[in-house]
């Protein structure tokens, strides 16, 4: 069976589906997505806060902007991710990508968790309340309950193979529902008036403010890869104790 | 440069907390996720080790 | 017929067995013994198709059972250790609704008569939860009496819970069946003789690791 | 084929007379949880009207919730569940008749009893008509979406809580489109567009549930 891979470099990435192959490649790579991810970072707090001219509307308060919207980016990405290695899962029957499923969702809830949070903070001095029942906002809530259903029922099957089928089916049920989920509310959202201010109404953005932005989510994205990576090779050691190469791999490690 | 002093950045034009209250919880969410990572990684190996014990 | 090539069960962190091939002819009986957790009821279970094997393939008349599906299904007639009765229908009831799941809808008195032939005559109308263990287990068993159509029985434990009579019974319905031309396959603790034309024993206690 | 499914639903709706105590316990659930609405925000009259279809929605989608922990579970206790996997019928259409059976005990009766609810609540009459239809075309939903779930928690601990955090969120949509409609209508915006996007939903879902809770129940019984 074919499996892609997450990183295609024009070399043949079928043959690090095995994870004692991939083990160590995903190890060699985590640093650079890490330093990638502090430097992109550190370019975009550097744009946000040192480039970007306050604006002319909210003053000083639009830079959560520079964590909100990367968040908040982030934490759709990540599910249609997990969506994507659940159904790649599921076809292929390959180990590697419920794996990678598994290792995504706690990083894609903590994003969710920071988009709530940064939007509250955010909405109190924009909106004058901490929460609205903004279609963006509710949808959002709603991802998390999405995330936290994953990460309870993975946790509530002792059967590693039935946790990882389990959550690709609900994984795929829940990335089915989220358009839907979204545009409901949304149209909820117009027919209640009063809860009408969006974030999009929010500044007129300046060029910084977006290069910013894109920084930020770029930093945002090479850390969830170092994350993932990170999570997928402990949850390699967890599920392979079984095989020589880990055990070995274990006595190395002090 | 936007501020003319420290104490302005800080202030963040009035609205310090609410910006600096984003930073430091996305902040302390990464630092601990980074701290759960490693500790994953240490019982996992852990695990590993007292298995091997146990057959060897 | 039925062939498995180099199975390999495991369930959870546990290999049950592995490397194990098999082949089923017309009119042979597999007689699947070994101790308790070596696998029997996972092997058969995944000779239905229910539980996917961790390697090798599993194939009827050359095709793999997983996608076959229904096609394979429909000649198949699996008696797990659970009976698979509802405790609120009658005898007859619930014999009607395991037919029809396999595709057969026998009539109101067939379904009298293979009752009666497992020693629940007058015992139609009672509510499953009023018979007895041997009972329950002898109505799951009437199933086989009428849907004797179909080629392949995968039984678990079939003598389990019933009197001399009824063993007597079932030894009888199997043999027909292998006469008839079709396979079984059972696993068993108990030494019961069943006239087989061929018979072939796996034991999996020994080997298949 | 249909004889097949015929026996299926035959036998659930059987199964249901023979324990009728079950769906009474639904059907109470869905009254009285809706009764204790007035007593905790009060018998105002007119707020009474403004939140009842949404009352009456959530407690739709709680007592569904109650009734979907079952409709599993005994099956794949007594071994009936692996004689459905190993039918002489593709899985996905057994799945759909037992849903269809599911929906006539524990959503066609919540259906029923709305008309009455709706005068507790004092719902002007021509509202209550809409109130109905939207729940005839949303409780549908409700039993197909959480089927997934209860497929998934087949047999796990704690399977009932887990079963809502599965479900819950997913049923946000039918809550906001059926309530909404009835919402919509006594706006007088009329509930069309509502009630069709609830159709267009029932239609989506009765196409794609079956094969997720047939994937599910695959996996479950393993």
């Amino acid at each position: 069976m074919n499996q892609p891979v997450l990183l295609a470099g024009g070399i043949n990435v079928f043959k690090y589906a095995a994870p004692q192959t991939f083990y160590p490649l995903a190890g060699k790579m985590i640093p650079w997505f890490g330093w990638i991810a502090a430097a992109f970072c550190a370019a975009g707090l550097y744009v946000g806060f040192f480039v970007a001219p306050t604006d002319h509307q909210q003053g000083e308060s639009y830079r959560i902007i520079f964590i909100h919207v990367p968040a908040a980016w982030m934490s759709m990405f990540i599910y249609v991710v997990m969506a994507f290695w659940a159904g790649v899962g599921l076809i292929f029957n390959t180990r590697l990508s419920h794996m990678m499923v598994s290792a995504l969702v706690p990083t894609g809830a903590m994003f969710t968790f920071v988009a709530l949070w940064t939007g509250a903070l955010w909405g109190k001095p924009t909106w004058g309340t901490w929460w609205a029942w903004d279609a963006r906002m509710t949808s959002e809530l709603i991802l998390l309950f999405l995330y936290f259903g994953f990460m309870a029922l993975q946790a509530g099957i002792d059967d590693a193979r039935r946790a990882d089928r389990a959550g690709a089916v609900l994984a795929l049920v829940g990335v089915v529902n989220i358009p839907i989920i979204y545009f409901s509310v949304k149209w909820w959202n117009t027919l209640h008036q009063g809860a009408s201010v969006s974030l999009t109404s929010a500044p007129t953005m300046a060029t910084t403010m977006l290069t910013g932005m894109l920084l930020m989510a770029l930093a945002a994205w090479m850390y969830t890869i170092a994350a993932a990576l990170h999570r997928v090779r402990s949850i390699i050691l967890e599920r392979e104790h079984g095989a020589t190469w880990i055990n070995e791999y274990a006595e190395t490690k002090a | 440069m936007n501020w003319g002093s420290w104490d302005n950045f800080w202030m963040m034009g009035g609205y310090g907390l609410y910006v600096w209250g984003s930073y430091a919880v996305t902040l302390a969410l990464i630092v601990a996720e980074i701290a759960l990572l490693r500790m994953r990684r240490r019982e996992a190996l852990d695990t590993l080790r007292q298995h091997n014990g146990a057959q060897a | 017929m039925l062939e498995a090539h180099d199975i390999e069960i495991t369930r959870g962190d546990r290999r049950l067995f592995g490397n194990l091939s098999l082949a089923l002819q017309p009119g042979t009986l597999l007689l699947v013994t070994g101790s308790n957790g070596s696998g029997k009821t996972s092997l058969l279970r995944a000779l239905c198709g229910l539980l996917v094997p961790s390697a090798g393939a599993i194939r009827w008349h050359g095709e793999n059972i997983r996608n076959l599906r229904e096609e394979y299904w429909r000649h198949l007639v699996y008696i797990g250790h659970t009976n698979a009765l509802k405790d609120e229908l009658t005898a007859t009831e619930n014999l009607g609704v395991l037919c029809a799941l396999s595709g057969v809808h026998p009539s109101a008195e067939q379904q009298r008569q293979a009752l009666a032939r497992f020693g629940l005559a007058g015992r139609e109308r009672l509510p499953a939860k009023a018979l007895s263990q041997g009972q329950r287990r002898r109505t799951a068993l009437a199933r086989l009496s009428l849907c004797s159509t179909l080629p392949l029985w995968i039984l678990d434990e079939p003598f389990a819970a019933l009197d001399s009579a009824a063993v007597s019974h079932m030894q009888a319905v199997v043999g027909r069946h292998l006469a008839d031309g079709g396979m079984v396959v059972i696993t068993t603790h108990q030494e019961v003789p069943i006239p087989a034309p061929t018979m072939t024993e796996l034991n999996l206690d020994q080997g298949y690791r | 084929m249909v004889a097949l499914l015929r026996a299926v639903i035959r036998r659930d709706l059987l199964l249901a007379w023979r324990r009728r105590a079950d769906i009474a316990t639904v059907v109470l659930f869905f009254v009285i949880v809706v009764s204790l609405f007035p007593l905790g925000v009060g018998p105002e009259p007119n707020l009474l009207r403004t939140i009842a279809p949404g009352i009456i929605w959530v407690a739709a989608l709680l007592a569904c919730m109650l009734s979907l922990q079952q409709m599993f579970a005994s099956d794949h206790s007594d071994g009936a569940l692996d004689q459905m996997l190993l039918a002489a019928a593709p899985l996905g259409m057994i799945v759909i008749a037992r849903a269809f059976a599911h929906w006539l005990i524990s959503g066609l009766p919540l259906v029923i009893l709305s008309p009455v609810l709706a005068i507790q609540f004092d719902l002007a009459p021509e509202l209550s008509p809409v109130l109905t239809l939207s729940l005839l075309l949303g409780t549908p939903i409700l039993t197909l979406t959480g089927a997934i779930g209860a497929a998934l928690t087949l047999g796990l601990r704690g399977g009932g809580m887990l079963l809502a955090l599965l479900v819950l969120p997913l049923y946000v949509p039918v809550l906001i489109l059926g309530a909404g409609a009835v919402d919509a209508a006594s706006a007088g915006l009329g509930a069309d567009a509502h009630l069709l996007l609830l159709a267009a939903q029932l239609v989506v879902t009765a196409t794609f549930a079956p094969w997720a809770i047939a994937a599910a129940l695959r996996i479950s019984a393993e």
